[in-house]
């Protein structure tokens, strides 16, 4: 018998195989099927597999495989922390494979999506297995590697290339920044064994920059403001289920990376490092909702939505900060699983999402909401399935996402416990950040589906789409229903959770199966709880007690006409409300100031027939704000240098003799 | 005798220097020739000298490389080359001479602090020596770097080989100084030739960068 | 005479030999298939180094643990460049670049460069090796001129002029060495031999040993392509044939720094001389950070990977002036991987330019789509040379940056920027490269892949996989190196 | 005993908001006309008009969707629910630790959400208009409302309705600034919520001025009749909501007698019938916004409610 992190090497190692098999099989027809059909097995069996870890909560389990670092070796670690994400990796990973099998069909460049989608999964899993700063790096870098060569698939689209390499640089931006991180925590003696720094002192300074450099490193990988731009231009390039892999499993990987540093390896944390998650986290989640809310892409809606949830979860891993640096373990204990409740149910419904942006996408070819419409009519199934995501994703109960942020808000609730006066003031700012993102989110929901799947048809594509193949709403459906359940039953994966915070922090939250009715209660009755089976149930009974009322007493009868337009029934779609249209009131209020949005009107003179043109102009504040003179600069001194290229050689040898002058006076003056 | 000896050596590398700053307020092409010219028979004066009293033949070798090639043969070259290339008139100075003088000292200056500070366990003819084949080194790039044109340059570069033959045979028992001093020799022959061969390249210095662009593939 | 002194003369005269017989023999694909016989010949005699008893250091020639890593990988990188070449000077001589003349000639210089360079790694002589370097150096002039065009002519000619000048300053600082060598040692030749140097350099003169030292970074650092003094390496790498740009980066260089390295523990091994580490940071950081700049604003496919070549030269001087285990062990196996991983680069390079009939990075468009070998070729290139895991420079940065951060942060900062800025430009270039819509000519490549992709597995597997013994090896020189 | 009690308790409510909400209404309706010196239309108006509304048929537009139909009775059933679990006259209902006050704001959300798609389902320019500016108002509100919930929970120190009427019923809580301030919050919120003046007129269909009119104004017949009905519920909701937290006077604990249930009934009734003079009184003193004042004007309780959470540091009882 294996033990259980081998086991769970060695379905990385026969992905790692699935990546060879994909390039020798990329001729053959059959090779998606092969490919997709494989990954969807390694990644069950992975799952079935780690869970038994996570729910036993066993003894970590270690191996260390003689590659690496040549004197240290990989050290590969299961705990119950990584089981976690070894299921959210794996869960996805499933999920995408499912979907892959069917949607993988409609793929123009098979060749360029099959052998890396198996390495990206490879990669994942092996970030979350690695024990020692070397391969914990490695494998990150790998996995951000893969991912980019599957950005890259459609890279004919100027777009996507562009995305591709922002992307990379931003990866590799955050691994210099993890880098020097682990540089740190290591010390000059290059203990990088995650064991060694887990056992070393760490000053306050020192805590202070690991943490900052962290921010920097993970949160670029996360998506966190302002090191979110390359997000949503690299996650709608990428195939639709790799863009859910990547938005809703890769940036958890990212926030694994920061919870095992900071939570795990860097000791007990200070409360001014947690001011500044906090900070980062909401602010993080009012900007991506806000931007999603401009977006009329589909699936880069889908990833600015990714950045506000990235936000939620930092600003509840914030809190957990907080309230452990403060000794309050068991409000830690509620924030921490809070975040990674969050970070479950966010893989799941934005994985369902972007696979459903996947099927408007290969069923009409596009991505605009503004060309869609109707869909609800011809894609019943998909539409239904995305609904529940939407509804998830707006946290709105009964489904999972409420419940996640209901723990969140409760645990905002703990504030008054902690003895900082900052802490005090800020944590309610947070919550009410966390609020509007919350409320701003289902407007933007309400814009993405009822655009999209309401109303009527804008365009041809959209009028002529049809309902996709079963393996996409199979996979679809199978997330909808752990939404679902994870929203009515959200007790009994709080004590799943329980493990990893008892293992980080120390403490963990009530046992939950225990309580009546399957409620969960964070700390007591008295205070706050919540059953999302009761409300469900609650809900379902009123509704059908109404229904069974009115059809039993009230009329039946239905009439189906024209909508009525006060007297100006205009049959053209282009009618409807637009989705620009639809955000302009949030515009007014919120988009004047963070996107410096104006609105121009262009009246042509009288006589003119042209029709009048309402244009809006809108600036990106991270990208123009920082991005834009950064890179300015760069080039600017690229320039400048450039002009070395083209020097004379006269002019070549006064830069050695310069040289030579300044080291022999330097020399003079120095030795 | 050691004393003589010494002031001989001393007065020889001394007007070595001499020499380079000479060629630093040259304008003209056939001067700085003919100033270099002197510059190689001096150092084949210094050379004969360091042969005589280290009494080692073979740098006597080394010092008629320097008389019969450097002083003679290649100033003839470089006399031809500019006739034909039509350049004798050329001022080809590309900072003025003042400043290129105050350079000079500056770096004589330089030479000096940099070679006293070693201490006196190294024989002090030695040192002395070293230090003024230095400021020749230098003074040889500083020829370089201030002119335009290639004839010049290679008369720079010649001009700081000197310095190197002469720290060479300074150094007492140094081996390989002959073969040295011939890889020179081989070496500025090829510039030479190279200066002769290829005439579009006879200016070191291209006003014009644009053709330069061309040149280096990196047109816009 | 023991075996192994004989394997350490094998490497030489088994070059010079060919060279000889090269310079005799017409007909391409004879002299092509004798280039590659003696260059896997010499391999095969610098690879029985390592299974030989090494001799005792006489007054030329040395064998010990740290020239054995250069001279092995020295030999086997030449090896498969002949390799390579013999496809590339195929194609240049159906094309008309090449005529037979010069070819005999280009093969005859091949052997003889490799002969410098070998005489440089193996020479226990201080002179001896500034000897065998200007002896590579001026043969790589000859051949970067070998296409008599005007750029290549220009690009040989300033090479050249550079090149002198940094010869006479190496010249110099040898020198100096000598002059403080000799009341130590006593006069004449050991006053030159690099073994009696070490043993005594505690009690030489630490002025002049300053002195020396600057003159010698300067001189053999303009070979190594440090700015300010690179100016040549990028016109070089550009305008000579690819596999002499394969050569130049991959092996000249390092015969450059091999020879920094040795005064660097020389001077080291004197307690009262300036520590070198922080002019080779400084100098190493200027090359990095420029280099990073330069790239951004090519337009030459070779050019840009030449300011490569000095970006990851200035690491590894960075890496070797910062000193210690760490440091020392990444510098080595980052100069390796650089050799291997630039090479192939080159081999990948040249073919394509071939097949585009341009050296234009905007005219070479998505390479992966006309020519997936090459084109995948390049990214996996690219990919390693900027430092991506799972290959080899990843793991040499991983330490550099790492132990550097925990010493001294301040020094991390620059250094981190500049390899994230020329990450940003490779890649930049890479996507335009071998992605997007495709331009240019499409048809098939004749191309002999081998080569490539044997370096890129070799990085890779080190990338993932050192060997233990290699390692241990290592490490000994990484201590050598203090 | 008791649990059977509270469910007794819980049904009692259950049916009794629902049969009182649309009187309020009416009462209020009354209320405003005779203030306006109108006779007005009988408090019973309300219930006539569903009844009439049950009767008639449904005309549905041709592009009307499934969700269209579902959304009446969605929103119907979570509004009902959310008003189900505010204690009226007496704590202690059985399952109202099914969802605290958090639980119930999101409740209503959930029927703001479907009620925003169905007013875009059928694809008309009004459905968007309404819509839109629907999820605007709700953007400002929600977080306001999640403010004052904050506020009264810090207070409290619980989000669970039933403990916090009986914490502010008990002596122990003094006249406070911050609950003060949560108060208007939560006035402010509930004017926005429940489309009156000075946000929205639910008199009007005014087509450029309304807003939650304009989203339902494609439904008929009985679906109308549902999504009236509940309006009327929200209606009452909000001011249960405000009474219970605020003005808990004389609400039934827990374990009292039936004597205290009719008590706390009594008084209930006594409190709805002030707040719907004042509602009345208010509504006919001021005039409607214009939409783009409404931001600010939820922009105001939005900073009220964060004024009171952190204001609550500061004050203790006068």
């Amino acid at each position: 018998m294996t033990s259980a992190v081998a086991q769970q090497l060695w379905c990385v190692a026969t992905l790692l195989g699935t990546t060879v098999l994909a390039i020798a099989t990329s001729r053959s027809r059959r090779s998606t099927a092969i490919v997709y059909g494989a990954t969807l097995a390694i990644s069950l069996i992975a799952l079935s597999r780690c869970l038994p870890v996570l729910v036993a909560g066993g003894n970590a389990t270690e191996l260390v495989l003689p590659v690496g670092l040549p004197w240290l070796g990989a050290h590969f670690r299961l705990d119950a922390l990584a089981a976690f994400f070894l299921a959210v990796v794996n869960l996805g990973g499933a999920a995408a494979s499912l979907y892959g099998l069917g949607y993988g069909s409609h793929e123009t460049a098979p060749h360029r999506v099959l052998p890396f989608f198996p390495a990206f999964l490879a990669g994942m899993n092996l970030v979350v297995l690695a024990d020692d700063a070397f391969t914990f790096l490695l494998c990150w870098e790998f996995m951000s590697l893969a991912s980019w060569a599957l950005v890259m698939a459609h890279h004919r689209e100027a777009d996507n290339a562009r995305a591709g390499y922002v992307y990379l640089v931003m990866a590799s931006f955050g691994t210099l920044a993890l880098l020097l991180a682990f540089g740190l925590l290591s010390g000059a003696g290059g203990g990088y064994g995650f064991a060694t720094m887990r056992a070393a002192q760490h000053s306050p300074s020192e805590a202070g920059l690991v943490l900052a450099l962290m921010l920097l490193g993970a949160g670029s990988k996360a998506g966190l403001a302002p090191l979110h731009v390359w997000l949503p231009l690299a996650h709608p390039a990428a195939p639709s289920h790799v863009s859910a892999l990547m938005s809703g499993v890769m940036t958890k990987v990212a926030i694994y990376g920061f919870i095992r540093v900071v939570f795990d390896l860097l000791g007990p944390p200070n409360w001014s490092s947690a001011v500044v998650v906090l900070v980062l986290g909401s602010a993080t989640a009012v900007l991506g909702i806000l931007s999603a809310l401009m977006e009329k892409d589909l699936k880069r809606l889908l990833a600015y939505s990714t950045i506000e949830n990235i936000g939620v979860i930092f600003a509840s891993l914030g809190l957990a900060l907080a309230f452990q640096a403060n000794g309050l373990g068991l409000a830690a204990a509620l924030a921490f699983t809070a975040a990674l409740f969050h970070i479950l149910n966010h893989s799941f419904f934005k994985s369902l999402l972007f696979f459903g942006a996947g099927a408007v996408l290969s069923s009409t070819g596009q991505r605009n909401i503004e060309t869609l419409g109707g869909l609800i009519h011809r894609m019943p199934l998909t539409s239904f399935a995305f609904l529940v995501g939407c509804v998830a994703i707006s946290a709105l109960p009964p489904f999972n996402g409420f419940a996640s942020e209901w723990l969140v808000f409760q645990a905002i609730l703990q504030s008054p416990d902690l003895p900082q006066w900052g802490l005090k003031v800020m944590v309610p700012a947070v919550g009410a950040s966390l609020a509007l993102a919350a409320a701003l989110a289902a407007a933007c929901f309400v814009k993405a589906f009822g655009i999209t799947f309401l109303g009527r048809a804008r365009s041809p594509v959209a009028e002529a789409a049809g309902e996709v193949d079963r393996c996409s709403l199979a996979a679809m459906f199978a997330l909808a229903v752990l939404c679902f359940l994870a929203g009515i039953l959200p007790g009994l994966v709080i004590d799943v959770l329980s493990p990893v915070a008892q293992a980080l922090l120390g403490h963990r939250m009530p046992v939950q199966a225990s309580d009546p009715w399957l409620s969960i209660v964070p700390i007591e009755e008295s205070r706050s709880s919540y059953n999302g089976l009761l409300v469900f149930v609650f809900i379902t009974a009123t509704a059908s007690l109404a229904v069974y009322f009115i059809h039993r007493f009230a009329s039946h009868a239905i009439r189906r006409g024209p909508a009525w337009g006060c007297g100006f029934t205009d049959p053209t779609p282009a009618a409807q409300y637009s989705g620009v249209s639809f955000v302009q009131p949030i515009r007014r209020v919120f988009g004047t100031l963070v996107f410096q949005a104006r609105e121009h009107v262009e009246m042509p003179p009288p006589g003119d027939l042209r029709p009048a043109r309402l244009k809006v102009e809108m600036h990106d504040p991270v990208w123009e704000g920082l991005y834009a003179p950064v890179s300015g600069a760069v080039w600017f001194l690229a320039d400048r240098l450039n002009q070395l290229q083209f020097l004379t050689i006269r002019r070549y040898l006064s830069l050695v003799f310069a040289t030579l002058v300044t080291l022999l006076l330097v020399l003079a003056i120095w030795s | 005798m050691p004393n003589l000896a010494f002031d001989i050596a001393h007065l020889l590398a001394g007007s070595l220097v001499l020499v380079s700053f000479m060629m630093l307020y040259q304008d003209r092409l056939y001067a700085l020739l003919n100033v270099f010219a002197l510059h190689a028979v001096v150092l084949a004066c210094s050379v004969a000298w360091q042969a005589y009293i280290q009494n080692a033949p073979h740098l006597y070798v080394t010092a008629v490389i320097a008389l019969v090639f450097k002083a003679v043969i290649i100033p003839v070259a470089l006399h031809r080359i500019i006739k034909q290339l039509g350049i004798h008139r050329d001022i080809e100075t590309a900072v003025g001479i003042g400043l290129t003088m105050l350079a000079g000292m500056g770096l004589v200056a330089l030479s000096m602090v940099l070679m006293l500070r070693v201490t006196g366990t190294a024989d002090p003819l030695a040192r002395e020596d070293l230090a003024f084949a230095l400021s020749v080194v230098l003074l040889g790039l500083l020829v370089m770097v201030t002119r335009r044109n290639a004839v010049s340059q290679v008369v720079g570069f010649m001009s700081l080989e000197n310095g190197l033959v002469l720290a060479a045979t300074g150094a007492k028992g140094m081996p390989l100084v002959v073969e040295i001093s011939v890889a020179f020799s081989i070496l500025i022959a090829f510039i030479v030739i190279g200066v002769f061969l290829f005439r579009i390249r006879e200016r070191f210095d291209t006003v014009d960068v644009g053709a330069l662009d061309e040149f280096r593939g990196e047109r816009r | 005479m023991t075996a192994a002194s004989d394997a350490a003369a094998w490497v030489l005269l088994i070059p010079i030999g060919a060279a000889a017989v090269l310079a005799a023999l017409p007909g391409y694909r004879l002299t092509a298939g004798l280039n590659i016989l003696a260059s896997l010949s010499t391999f095969l005699a610098a690879l029985s180094l390592f299974v030989l008893e090494r001799p005792q250091p006489g007054h030329y020639l040395l064998v010990d643990d740290l020239n054995i890593v250069f001279i092995v990988l020295n030999t086997f990188v030449g090896f498969t460049t002949s390799v390579f070449s013999a496809s590339y000077i195929a194609h240049e001589i159906e094309t008309g670049r090449l005529t037979p003349g010069y070819l005999r000639f280009y093969h005859a210089m091949y052997q003889i460069m490799m002969f410098g360079m070998n005489l440089a790694f193996v020479s226990n002589n201080i002179g001896l090796m500034w000897v065998a370097v200007e002896i590579a150096t001026l043969t790589t002039v000859l051949m970067v001129g070998i296409y008599r065009t005007h750029a290549a002519l220009e690009a040989a000619w300033k090479y050249f002029i550079l090149g002198s000048v940094g010869i006479a300053l190496a010249l110099f600082g040898t020198i100096l060495v000598y002059m403080a060598a000799r009341p130590v040692v006593g006069e004449g030749q050991d006053a030159m031999v690099w073994t009696l140097l070490i043993n005594q350099a505690a009690t030489f003169d630490p002025a002049l040993l300053n002195l020396a030292f600057i003159f010698l970074l300067l001189g053999y650092g303009t070979k190594v392509g440090l700015a300010p003094l690179h100016a040549w390496l990028p016109d070089a790498h550009a305008e000579g044939p690819t596999p002499i740009s394969a050569v130049l980066s991959g092996l000249l260089l390092n015969v450059a720094l091999y020879a920094v390295l040795r005064f660097k523990i020389l001077l080291a091994a004197n307690p009262y001389a300036i520590s070198p580490g922080p002019l080779m940071v400084t100098m190493g950081l200027t090359s990095l950070l420029f280099a990073a700049f330069m790239l951004y604003r090519r337009r030459d496919i070779k050019r840009l990977f030449a300011y490569s070549s000095i970006e990851h030269m200035g690491i590894i001087v960075f890496a070797f002036g910062m000193g210690g285990p760490l440091a020392n062990f990444a510098g080595l196996l980052h100069m390796v991987m650089h050799s291997l991983t630039k090479s192939g680069i080159f081999y990948a390079v040249g073919h394509i330019a071939q097949v585009k009939g341009t050296q234009r990075i905007a005219d070479i468009r998505g390479l992966t789509e006309t020519h997936p070998v090459l084109g995948w070729g390049l990214v996996v290139g690219v990919v390693a040379i900027a430092g991506l895991p799972p290959l080899g420079i990843f793991m040499t940065e991983f330490l550099i940056v790492s132990s550097t951060f925990a010493r001294q942060p301040l020094l991390a900062i620059p250094l981190v920027l500049g390899l994230l800025l020329a990450f940003g430009a490779l890649m930049l270039r890479l996507t335009g490269l071998a992605f997007g819509e495709p331009e240019g000519n499409a048809k098939p490549a004749e191309a002999s892949y081998v080569p490539m992709f044997a370096h890129f597995a070799l990085v890779l597997t080190a990338g993932v996989y050192l060997p233990g013994p290699l390692v241990v090896w290592f490490q000994h020189v990484a201590s050598l190196l203090g | 005993m008791v649990v059977i009690s509270d469910i007794l308790v819980q049904l009692v409510q259950m049916t009794l908001v629902l049969l009182l909400a649309p009187l309020f209404t009416g009462f209020v309706r009354k209320i405003k006309a005779r203030l306006l010196r109108r006779k007005g239309a009988s408090v019973f108006q309300p219930y006539r008009d569903l009844l009439r509304l049950l009767r008639k048929e449904v005309v549905l537009a041709e592009n009307a969707s499934w969700l269209f139909r579902v959304t009446p009775y969605i929103t119907f059933a979570a509004i009902w629910v959310a008003a189900a679990l505010v204690p009226t006259f007496a704590t202690g209902l059985q399952f109202s630790w099914s969802a605290d006050l958090i639980a119930i704001v999101a409740l209503l959300g959930s029927a703001r959400f479907f009620l925003a798609l169905a007013g875009m389902d059928v694809g008309t320019s009004f459905g968007g208009i309404g819509s839109s500016r629907e999820v605007m108002i709700a953007a400002l509100a929600e977080p306001a409302m999640l403010l004052m919930v904050f506020c009264v929970a810090l207070i409290a120190g619980s989000t669970q309705l039933s403990t916090v009427a009986t914490f502010m019923a008990s002596s122990e809580v003094g006249l406070r600034i911050s609950l003060g301030m949560a108060m208007i919050a939560l006035i402010m919120v509930a004017l926005a919520e429940n489309a009156r003046i000075p946000v929205d007129n639910p008199a009007t269909h005014l087509e450029l001025t309304m807003v939650h009119e304009a989203m339902i104004l494609e439904y008929s017949g009985r679906h109308l009749a549902m999504i009236e009905f509940g309006a009327f519920l929200k209606l009452l909701f909000y001011v249960s909501l405000i009474i219970c937290v605020f003005f808990p006077w004389q609400i039934t604990i827990v374990g009292a007698g039936p004597a205290s249930y009719l008590a706390g009934a009594g008084a209930y009734i006594f409190k709805l019938a002030v707040a719907s003079l004042l509602l009345a009184a208010f509504e006919t003193a001021t005039a409607k916004m214009r939409v783009f004042r409404v931001p600010e004007f939820l922009g105001a309780a939005l900073m009220l409610g964060l004024l009171g959470t952190l204001l609550r540091f500061v004050s203790r009882s006068f």
